[in-house]
């Protein structure tokens, strides 16, 4: 009956991914669900009749927020050059890649601090005006938040490759972890720029 | 000992059966077995037949279960041989998926087509538009211009549809010898029909968490024949009587319209009375005008214990917080004899 | 990669070295210990929650009774629910699915140590936290949108647990607007919210873990599909946890900033939706109690095979059925709120996914009783309590299916037909899972076997008091009795019941101390239970018991599933098993190897920065909930400082320490495994 | 580490000119539909455009098309997940309105 362990009876027990990078995989597959209900919240309210004070849609400013979402689509492409400079371990390159990455990341950020204050200031949209305001606010908060944690990361990582003068492999894990963050917080802008700004229109 | 526990079990089960039967027929008055109108007859049928399915399925795998332990329990012999090792059975498999599947489109029909049936109002029917708040009902007949708190008085056989929405938060209305339940939403209007093929008197209960006194909001529901529904509408729309000088009733009168009671309350008088009262916009709290034609009030709560109408509420004027936690009628510190004068001048507004 | 790859830059703190005591609780990574000690924190939570929940039966023994105060019930019942379903049964199964795990697809460790300690320790943190509401919430009366200041509950007498009230008390789904900042000003409601925030970030970080774990850390030849079945639900609630929290995560952010930073997002006077937290809430809420139920049923599917001496019914098709409920079980959550005025359209709908969920279940159930059928039953105490599953949630499942009945639903939702309902699958099928598990790798835990006698008188007084207890709630449902009620008036009829129901309830606490004697004797003084005491058929019994610190000395290469009963039984032509000759050489063998390795073996080092990164958390969160006053900002201050230095910390310190291997002997070889 | 046929530099730099392009042509889009009012076919080329770009970078600056077929399966599910509930979700609120109900 019982049949001998052949070599194909073995196979197959791992993926052969690396644990870290599966295990980020996960996560931000994960992070669908999280940033798939804020956005809900958002279309549910955006151009709901009705609210009293501005809606976001009302008061967007395409051209900047335009120009801000091509800061952090180029971004990515920086953010791909780091790796692909430590994968050919050009530690410069991918310093300087790094740097450049962060660097538009905080422009971004610095665009929409910008953009949240011109709300706030020049339009009285606030966190209380109105449920589509709340909603746009928590929305691109958080998703500010995600980039602000991924500077964050960037230039940890640029540091510690100055400290240690160059990046290791395992840091080049490190690394490749930090990108698929920051890409996917890039695609999430994707959506939200299309969505949220693009077709969102304030109640007839 | 443990035999004992074992018997014990078996004895506790039967026992829990056969009490079910018994207290079937006990007067319960917020049963859902007693449908005493279309809408939950048709509730009734479906949950008798689901129920007998159930039922069914339930004794199949029981008795199957049972049977099985019987069987095949080890009995410890030393000759017991080993039991054959089966694997499963790709035929057993797809029995057991599709007679399920089966029974339950058996289930669905009927669900889905009376879910259809049973949602939303007919065009043509009498329409009360009611209000959740913590923790009354209120209910306002735009047709008629008629306006009460916590009985809802209808014409039996006809039906009528619920406009409803709720002033603070979620609540939920259920009288269940109508229909079942739906919610009142803040902010959104739900619908929901009743109809009573007889005249009689039906419990109701707020049924969502809405918050200290969830359990304190509760409602009648009146159907009456067609005639007397119109005398009663008659009767809500006459103005509250204004009482004479000198009466308990008229110092009541006074002791209303001094201690505040106008800054939630509303009494329609005629209009030269009216204009004594000067009605705050502040609060909403029951209409009053003929508070003595409410057997019940406070949330369908009062009176209780056997109590009369005068002296239940001549404990809900002493202290409300007391009687329903978080009321948001404060105690007014009205003396004795306040309390005596305001029982006088509201039992005569019938 | 291997840990000797880097030297640690700087080493702020000496590693920690203790191996006993305290400190090695504090410092642990084993998933062993660290499922120890989810057990013995989720078994104290049932006690509390247990002890709330006698709290209600008091009151409700009586119509009009007065021995709580409405919002002392209110604060119990909500209490009771969201420990029960928080802090009882999620972390009762995670410390399975930590003990466990591991053990059962032959790996050393889970992927990630440090984190599983992180996950453990963020638990612990939130269950305090959330209880600390006790002490320090408070509640206020309400004010009407009309600016109308409603009243407090009257103290009572110092016997009414009034104190009690200044705690969350709207329910274990909270529902919107009663949760917000206008219907439950003060902070007890934060304390909920942000707790329940903080326990679901611990169950994030596992089910990523345990994902990793099974997809990257299986022995040689432990393919997917000979994974035990417990391994298979453990994976498979792990994917619920990891789609369900993030929806739960946002929507609890969304009423901590209605409450606190004045979004509107359910204000219903701006225009917010009440319903919306409904949608979400569900959402995740229905994937939970499929959480709640898949690892008592991988438990069950683990028990039944080893008393009836047969392999399990079925496997892949009991397999594939938990993967298809936990699947359906996305697609039904608004069968909560049927009475919601949803469209009759959507009523229908959901109607129709609710009742698809059945097929799978029911495939589970038959494949079970498959599993006992021509078996030679040992009815021994965790076969009882697996029976009692069995039969238990059948009840449950079979009155969840007549809520799916959309108006027959009408008529029963919010009463305590749907209490019943719920107690059936959640204390019928996974309180009684979970005992039928404790009883069943006990001697695994500790070497000792529980006494069987001592087991059965539990079994049969828990199942006496359960069915006391919940049965009669199908009838006072039936009857009228609308759930969360602190009071309901004579006339109503509901008196006699719910004496019984009380009476059941503490019968059901009687068989707990039992349960709890037993387990404190028979650690102590149970009868040795030798490596394989059950003659068992997976891989966890191939190791000595109590596990040793490193699981396998070599780790097991799995050929077939049910691998360690085919090394030691043979079949005959008529397939009946017939015991190999060799087999109790082997397993001497086996225990030999298992508790004197050859081959040195490198464990993961212990750490305190999962503990001080936990440490953290709470105090931003406290700090939110104060964030107005001076010093709460200074809480939000100080806990990202010390996340922050736990994460420098941790990011430098190597999960396996190169150069102190933790025995002598067992210099030189390295395990290849993750650094997080 | 990584697998041997990633994209080079030159190859990476190109597909940010084209999503510089696909940006571009969004922006204009949606100038283009203030003028003529494109209705419906505004919405569906505008979410053609940002899933192209979503498929773009995930593809080839997350490497998805170069891993294990078990991550994109990972990935997709989650994605799958998220748009299939949350349609629903926004169905049941009455904001999708979907024919035929
Ligand atoms: C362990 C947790 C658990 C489990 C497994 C289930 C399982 C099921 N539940 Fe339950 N449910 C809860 C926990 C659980 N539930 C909780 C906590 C609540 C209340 C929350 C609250 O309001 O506080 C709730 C509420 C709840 C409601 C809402 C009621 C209301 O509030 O109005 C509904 C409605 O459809 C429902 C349905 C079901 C169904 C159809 C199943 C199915 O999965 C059951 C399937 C099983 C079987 C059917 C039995 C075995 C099958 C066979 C023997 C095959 C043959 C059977 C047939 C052909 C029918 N449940
Ligand atoms: C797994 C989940 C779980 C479990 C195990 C239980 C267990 C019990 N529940 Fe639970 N219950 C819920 C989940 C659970 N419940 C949920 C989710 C709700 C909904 C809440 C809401 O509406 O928001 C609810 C609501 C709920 C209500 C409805 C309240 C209301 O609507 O007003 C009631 C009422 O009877 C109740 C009773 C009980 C009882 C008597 C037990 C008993 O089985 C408990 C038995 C356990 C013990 C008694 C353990 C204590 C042991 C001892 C005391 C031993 C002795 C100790 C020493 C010697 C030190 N529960
Ligand atoms: C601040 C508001 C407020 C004031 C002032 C107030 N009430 Fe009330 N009253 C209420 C509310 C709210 C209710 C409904 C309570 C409930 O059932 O939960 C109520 C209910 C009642 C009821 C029962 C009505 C019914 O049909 O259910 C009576 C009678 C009553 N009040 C009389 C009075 C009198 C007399 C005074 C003055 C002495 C007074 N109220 C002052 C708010 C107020
Ligand atoms: Cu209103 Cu409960
Ligand atoms: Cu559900």
């Amino acid at each position: 009956m019982s049949e001998l362990a052949t070599a194909a009876h073995l196979e197959g027990e791992t993926t052969g991914v690396e644990n870290r990078k599966l295990g980020m995989w996960v996560f931000l597959s994960s992070e669908f669900l999280f940033f798939g209900a804020l956005i809900t919240n958002y279309l549910l309210y955006s151009n709901r009749a009705g609210f009293s004070g501005v809606y976001p849609a009302e008061i967007y400013d395409i051209p900047f927020t335009s120009v801000s979402s091509f800061v952090l689509l180029m971004s990515s492409l920086t953010m791909v050059l780091a790796h692909n400079a430590l994968s050919r371990h050009d530690q410069n390159g991918a310093r300087t890649w790094l740097f450049a990455t962060a660097a538009l990341g905080s422009v971004f950020l610095g665009g929409q601090v910008f953009e949240f204050t011109e709300f706030v200031v020049n339009y009285d949209m606030r966190l209380s005006s109105n449920p589509a305001a709340s909603a746009f606010f928590v929305l691109t908060g958080f998703h500010g938040t995600h980039v602000a944690i991924g500077v964050i990361m960037l230039l940890s990582l640029r540091g510690m490759s100055r400290r240690r003068g160059g990046l290791s492999d395992s840091h080049g894990m490190n690394l490749e972890l930090v990108g698929l963050y920051w890409h996917f917080v890039d695609i999430i802008w994707i959506v939200i720029f299309t969505v949220v700004y693009l077709l969102s229109a304030p109640p007839a | 000992m443990l035999r004992l526990i074992r018997g014990a079990t078996v004895a506790a089960m039967a026992l829990l059966l056969g009490a079910c039967q018994l207290i079937g027929n006990e007067d319960a008055p917020l049963t859902t077995f007693r449908p005493a109108g279309p809408n939950a007859e048709r509730i009734d049928d479906l949950f008798w037949l689901v129920f007998w399915i159930a039922t069914a399925i339930f004794v199949l795998v029981m008795g199957a279960l049972v049977l099985i332990l019987f069987v095949f329990r080890d009995r410890k012999k030393e000759d017991a041989r080993e039991p054959k090792q089966l694997h499963g059975s790709p035929k057993l498999e797809v029995l057991w998926t599709v007679i399920p599947a089966l029974i339950l489109a058996v289930i669905a029909v009927p669900t889905v087509s009376s879910v259809f049936e049973l949602t939303g109002c007919e065009d043509d029917s009498m329409r009360v538009e009611l209000t959740g708040h913590q923790w009354w009902f209120e209910f306002h007949y735009p047709d008629q211009g008629v306006d009460t708190a916590n009985v809802l008085v209808i014409p039996a056989g006809e039906e009528v549809c619920l406009e409803m929405t709720s002033d603070d938060v979620l609540h939920n209305f259920w009288v269940p010898a109508l229909h079942g339940k739906r919610y009142l939403v803040p902010g959104q209007t739900t619908l929901l029909r009743l109809e009573a093929s007889q005249p009689g008197e039906f419990w109701g209960h707020c049924a969502e968490f809405c918050g200290l006194s969830h359990s304190l909001m509760r409602t009648r529901v009146q159907a009456v024949s067609r005639a007397e529904f119109d005398e009663w509408v008659a009767a809500q729309l006459a103005p509250a009587n204004l009482p004479a000088d000198g009466t308990p009733e008229f110092d009541g009168y006074q002791v209303f319209l001094n201690k505040g009671c106008t800054q939630c309350h509303t009494i329609r008088f005629d209009d030269e009375a009216s204009s004594n009262i000067v009605l705050s916009e502040l609060f909403n709290g029951p209409d009053l005008t003929h508070f003595a034609s409410r057997n019940v009030f406070a949330g369908a709560v009062l009176p209780e214990g056997g109590e009369t109408h005068e002296q239940a509420l001549a404990r809900w004027l002493a202290d409300p917080p007391n009687v329903k936690p978080g009321s948001f009628m404060p105690n007014l510190a009205l003396t004795a004899q306040e309390i005596e004068d305001l029982i006088a001048f509201l039992e005569s507004n019938t | 990669m291997t840990a000797t790859a880097e030297r640690p830059a700087t080493t702020i703190f000496r590693r920690p070295r203790s191996t006993t005591g305290l400190w090695s609780w504090l410092t642990t990574v084993d998933h062993k210990r660290i499922g120890i000690l989810y057990g013995y924190a989720a078994f104290f939570f049932f006690v509390i929650g247990g002890i709330e929940a006698l709290l209600l039966r008091i009151q409700l023994a009586q119509a009009n009774a007065e021995f709580l105060t409405a919002g002392a019930y209110n604060a119990l019942f909500t209490m009771h629910g969201t420990t029960m379903v928080f802090l009882f049964i999620m972390p009762a199964s995670a410390a399975f699915m930590n003990y466990l795990l591991p053990l059962l697809i032959g790996a050393r460790d889970v992927a990630f140590p440090r984190l599983n300690a992180l996950s453990w320790w963020i638990f612990l943190f939130g269950g305090i936290f959330l209880y600390s509401t006790f002490i320090f919430g408070t509640s206020v009366p309400p004010v009407s949108p009309d600016g109308i200041t409603g009243n407090l509950a009257p103290g009572g007498g110092p016997g009414s647990f009034n104190w009690l009230a200044d705690s969350p008390d709207g329910g274990w789904f909270c529902y919107q607007p009663n949760c917000g900042p206008l219907y439950s000003p003060g902070t007890a409601m934060d304390y909920w919210a942000l707790g329940i925030q903080i326990l679901g970030l611990a169950s994030l970080v596992s089910a990523i873990n345990f994902i990793v774990t099974v997809f990257n850390m299986r022995a040689r030849g432990m393919r997917l599909l000979r994974m035990p079945v417990f391994a298979w639900m453990t994976t498979v609630v792990a994917f619920l946890l990891l789609f369900s929290l993030p929806i739960i995560a946002v929507a609890l952010f969304m009423v901590a900033f209605d409450r606190q930073f004045g979004t509107v997002f359910f204000a219903a006077t701006s225009g917010g939706d009440p319903i919306l937290w409904q949608h979400l809430f569900w959402l995740f809420g229905h994937p939970e109690v499929y959480i709640l139920i898949l690892p008592a049923m991988g438990i069950v599917s683990e028990v039944l095979p080893v008393f009836s001496r047969k392999p399990l019914f079925g496997y892949s098709a009991v397999v594939f059925a938990g993967a298809a409920i936990a699947f359906l079980g996305f697609g039904v959550w608004a069968h909560h709120m049927f009475a919601s005025g949803i469209t009759p359209v959507a009523q229908a709908a959901f109607a129709l996914a609710t009742m698809t969920i059945a097929i799978p279940t029911g495939i589970k159930i038959f494949n079970w009783m498959g599993t006992l059928w021509g078996g030679r039953l040992r009815l021994s105490t965790p076969m009882l309590f697996a029976i009692g599953f069995l039969a238990m949630f059948t009840i449950g499942g079979l009155s969840g299916v007549t809520h799916a009945v959309v108006p027959s639903d009408w008529q029963q939702t919010d009463t305590y037909y749907i209490v019943a309902h719920f107690h059936y699958v959640l204390f019928g099928g996974a309180v009684f899972g979970l005992f039928a598990g404790m009883y069943y790798w006990f001697p695994k835990l500790t070497g000792r076997l529980m006494s069987d006698r001592l087991g059965k008188v539990h079994f049969w007084l828990q199942f006496i008091g359960f069915n006391l207890t919940f049965a009669p709630m199908h009838w006072l449902g039936l009857q009228g009795m609308v759930r969360r009620t602190w009071k309901y008036a004579p006339e109503t009829g509901l008196e006699p019941w719910n004496l019984a129901v009380t009476v059941g309830a503490f019968i059901i606490a009687t068989s707990i101390a039992v349960f709890m004697f037993n387990w404190y004797r028979s650690k102590r003084r149970g009868a040795l239970a030798g490596m394989d005491p059950w003659d068992a058929r997976t891989v966890e019994w191939m190791t000595p018991s109590p596990t040793p610190e490193h699981n396998f000395s070599e780790p097991p290469v799995v050929t077939r599933l049910d691998h360690f009963w085919h090394l030691k039984y043979d079949e005959d032509e008529e397939g009946r098993p017939v015991r190999r000759p060799e087999a109790d050489e082997m397993l001497a063998h086996l225990e030999d190897v298992g508790r004197h390795p050859t081959t040195p073996i490198h464990l993961p080092n212990p750490s305190y920065f999962p503990l001080v990164m936990a440490v953290g958390i709470p105090l931003v969160f406290y700090g939110i909930i104060y964030h107005t006053s001076a010093w709460g900002k200074a809480l939000i201050v100080v806990g990202a400082l010390i996340m922050l230095a736990a994460l420098i910390g941790w990011g430098m310190e190597p999960l396996e320490e190169p150069h102190e291997a933790h025995e002598p002997e067992q210099e030189g070889v390295e395990e290849e495994s993750g650094h997080v | 580490m990584s697998t041997t046929d990633h994209p080079t530099p030159a190859q990476y730099w190109k597909i940010a000119v084209v999503l510089a392009v696909l940006t571009a042509v969004e922006v204009a889009l949606f100038y283009i539909n203030r003028e003529l009012e494109l209705g419906a076919l505004n919405a569906v080329l505008l979410i053609t455009l940002a899933i192209l770009k979503f498929v773009i970078v995930v593809g080839w600056y997350m490497h998805l098309r170069f891993e294990k077929g078990l991550l994109s399966r990972f990935f997709t599910a989650g994605f799958a997940l998220a748009c299939g509930c949350y349609l629903v979700v926004l169905a049941t609120l009455g904001v999708v309105v979907i024919r035929g109900g």
